[in-house]
């Protein structure tokens, strides 16, 4: 018998996910497990952008009028609760971008048009989001500079030695996941940092899959950008966030224009605004950074610590119940220690797609593709795996769930 | 058991018919489907009228989409060029018999995806914007 | 005495604005007049993004269960009714962004990074808002083109003859503001568009302050490329849009790297996604598309010509009251029918901060300051101006109240 | 009346104190406010001590940003430089009497900002993020 051991009051968190209580067809409750992909919101955050529609809605920062500095106040609140959670040194150090790949893409568009060469060397690995391969692919191809990429072990962690191998000093930037989106892998990026500091180069975090599920402190990983969504930490669509080092940033060119990043506009030239609104151009995404900051104080209410023991022990049952059913392999660190909560399944007799499709007749919401991790699929030659990912809301009957389904898969294909 | 895979999508899934390239080829196209990798290559030979006279295919992906390669490439012999053309969405779905979501309606509509492509020697054909 | 002709029953329109019943400050109710920053949004919307949030919120595009699909339907809804809005010739001629900021850069970025060279011209307006200044600024100042800029007449008109004299075969783009956002100046950008098609140039609207006022039909104007915000047409912030001509759209490289804008990743190269998507790089704003979606039915239910009825009569009473009150100066046209619903007043012995400040006190919200359009101002020698802007739901009392606490304004400043 | 406006900030707006730059001037800074316009240019005559001995400014702006400025700078004659880079926010708020919101404070910060990065020849100085 399995003791199911968590420190959070699933139930009661459960209470504060509308979504969470419906029947998805007549008498199929629904089990999310697409955390991976977006989180669901609780109702705090719903209620406070709704709060902000129904009462001081107004556009930020250059309105003198009660609804605007309200509206211009808790937009920054925003800010400085992403601030305090990451620990960045300031807020200006906090910029918001639509999300991880708008995110990425300024980094690529801003410091790496300034400062990559051809012949700089960029190095990405192969269990990247397409989000933090691509912006320096089609970056290379304009610039001349190359882009290389740590390989991955046969149980889904990085090649720390191949790594070593390939940091010289023609490189400029290591730009790493810091917790694979498909095998839940945490990556050892303070290492990596240290590494590749004292080799002189820059290191970006793809913080889109850590920050929802565990503590970061930027400044103790010592990382020079990290990057992150809204939307995989309870928070709403429409908003992501770049943090970066205050000084890389001031010396950075703007991404885009127009209108709150200036503070003069001429003619014939113009002049930047401070940090952080220098990379905010035109309106922002208001309410829903007013969300985000809801969903921060919900994620501190409860305890990121607590949430991460929570995942460590659906994950760890999940691996254990996956593991009796024949023929199915988990892409991955097999110790649940070793990764975050995540489970990308490959079955023998059945595509990704139609266990995903099985299983959603069932409730269960899982992903099937290549959750923009190509290379990292071609890489096991695998063209999609089922993906289940979890959260703060799952329960340990939700995988018995899951396993019971994925029953279902096997009869159907073994007709 | 679920009216997704109902028993001749999954004996088309498990042995498709017209497996295997043919070669020569008049028309030779493949694509994927960027949702979830499923990928399809398609050769046709035609005859001096413009007919189908041999199709051979190949492919990886889910039983939607391997199904229906294989349903509707074994239909194409004894077609003509134009006929081809002419074939529609709504033939397809009538063709599997199931209810398909937006998602999976692309997996089903790959294979017509690649013979339109081939066919006209475009990556989108006419009417695609409809889906 | 004034006869107050509108086709709309704006009593009931007010109903459906809960922000719009409210006092900002204890017995002083909101008369919100700042609706060319931002509009206020109707139940219908903000219950849209609700229901979303609490009943099928899901990311988009990659998911094969239920929620992911109703998600992606909702989303991708709310494409085909703005292509429906402006006549777009396909669904894949509208790609989401998160504002006009971001469509016009992405123009800027993709299609003026590949077609401009030194020695080319793009021409601009001097009445553009900051968004249509600054990244063609940016990108010549990489390229080394050059940006020239039709002059404006005294009456807040577009110098058409100084245009033309501007236009020759260097010019591979026209971009140029449908309606002005300080001026209201509603500028003739079909007669723009037929000269420079017939000198081979491009053009690009930018449509912030005239699709949420005016029918806009974009095969009739025949533009290459249009802009808008959503959250000045009655949508949620975070999301906009960016039309244009497929075969421009085909021809263009992306603009960010990321998941959903490809078709296939490799270590040494990509493949990139059909239109629209080829565009949306990452977890677009889901939530906030949908909402959109709601705020042009609502548009569409009222009657977008009515509307535009209704504010022609606003502001055609606001400048005849303005007129009135001594020391006070409206820029732009003097005609109501040749403006959208603005006035930008400048007042003889107060500061435009002042006047705002001393308006909100009264319950009247107005934009003080350059409202992101220095060079207009810089061409009228004025530092800062306080906007009043109308909507469907504002009333001719609300005017009469503003009116009011402007001779409040002459006090203070007259002591 | 509104507070905002009491009579002695219309005052000063009115009638600036200390309006007209001095030269040679050994502090000399200009800076906007990019939310309104507001401009101010600041110059400080230090002595062999560092000791403020004359300032002038020139400027325009609303009624907060330009009394702020003439309250603010006609009290640094007689103050170190030392002095000076301790001035902060709170004594411009008391100095001003009124209370203010995030977006109007930047208004009637810009004197001091202006001071400050003149003073440390810094566009930012320690402790603006405490805004
Ligand atoms: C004419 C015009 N263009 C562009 C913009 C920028 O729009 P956004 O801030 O939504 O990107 C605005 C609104 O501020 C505008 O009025
Ligand atoms: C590791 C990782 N990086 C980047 C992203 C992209 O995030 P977004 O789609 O929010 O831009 C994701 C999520 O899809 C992810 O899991």
């Amino acid at each position: 018998m399995h003791t199911f051991d968590t420190p959070l009051d699933v139930e009661a968190i459960r209470e504060d996910f509308p979504i969470l209580h419906q029947e998805i067809y007549p008498g199929v409750p629904l089990v999310y497990l697409d955390n991976a992909a977006t989180s669901q919101k609780p109702t705090s955050v719903i209620e406070a952008m709704d709060d902000y529609y129904r009462r001081y809605n107004a556009n930020v920062h250059r309105g003198v009028y009660k609804m605007s500095e309200d509206a211009t106040e808790a937009y920054e609140n925003g800010r400085k609760k992403i601030a305090t959670l990451i620990n960045a040194a300031s807020t200006r150090e906090v910029i918001f971008t639509r999300g991880t790949t708008e995110s990425l893409n300024l980094v690529a568009n801003t410091w790496g048009r300034v400062n990559l060469k051809p012949g700089d060397v960029v190095i990405s690995t192969e269990m990247e989001h397409h989000s933090n391969i691509v912006p320096w692919q089609i970056l290379a191809q304009q610039i001349g500079f190359e882009v290389l990429y740590i390989p991955i072990t046969e149980d889904g962690m990085l090649d720390m030695e191949a790594f070593r191998g390939l940091l010289d000093d023609r490189v400029r930037l290591v730009t790493v996941a810091h917790v694979s989106n498909v095998m839940g892998t945490i990556n050892p990026v303070k290492e990596i940092i240290e590494a590749a500091h004292n080799m002189g180069a820059l290191v970006a975090i793809d913080g889109a899959q850590s920050v929802p599920h565990m503590l970061v402190d930027v400044q103790a990983l010592d990382c020079d950008f990290f990057a992150f969504s809204s939307h995989k930490m309870l928070g709403p669509t429409g908003v992501g966030i770049l943090y970066g080092k205050r000084t890389h940033l001031e010396a950075m060119p703007p991404f885009l224009g127009g209108g709150d990043m200036i503070k003069r506009v001429e003619l014939t030239g113009s002049q930047w605004n401070d940090l952080p609104w220098k990379f905010e151009a035109g309106t922002p995404a208001i309410a829903e950074a007013i969300g985000l900051g809801y969903a921060v104080d919900y994620l501190n209410q409860i305890g990121i610590e607590k949430i991460h023991q929570h995942e460590q022990a659906l994950t760890a049952y999940a691996l254990e119940r996956l593991s009796e059913v024949p023929g199915v392999r988990v892409l991955g660190p097999a110790d649940p220690a070793l990764k975050g909560g995540v489970a990308a399944m490959v079955l023998e007799d059945a595509h990704a797609h139609d266990v995903a499709a099985i299983l959603d007749r069932a409730g269960v919401a899982v992903r099937a593709g290549h959750h923009c991790a190509m290379p990292l699929h071609q890489h096991y030659h695998i063209a999609a795996t089922a993906r289940a990912s979890f959260y703060l809301y799952n329960t340990f009957d939700e995988i018995d769930h899951m396993i019971e389904a994925l029953y279902t898969v096997k009869e159907t294909f073994a007709r | 058991m679920d009216d997704l895979y109902r028993e001749m999508i999954l004996d088309h899934y498990k042995n498709p018919h017209k497996k295997g390239l043919v070669s020569p080829a008049n028309i030779d196209y493949e694509e994927d489907n960027p949702v979830c990798g499923d990928h399809i290559h398609l050769t046709v030979q035609l005859d001096e009228n413009n007919v189908v006279k041999e199709v051979g295919w190949d492919g990886e992906g889910c039983a939607i989409s391997q199904a229906s390669a294989s349903m509707l490439y074994e239909s194409l012999i004894g077609k003509s060029l134009e006929e081809i053309r002419a074939i529609n969405k709504d033939e397809i779905l009538e063709m599997l018999g199931i209810e398909l979501g937006p998602v999976r309606l692309k997996c089903a509509l790959l294979s017509l995806k690649v013979l339109k492509a081939g066919a006209y020697g475009l990556t989108a054909w006419p009417g695609e914007d409809e889906d």
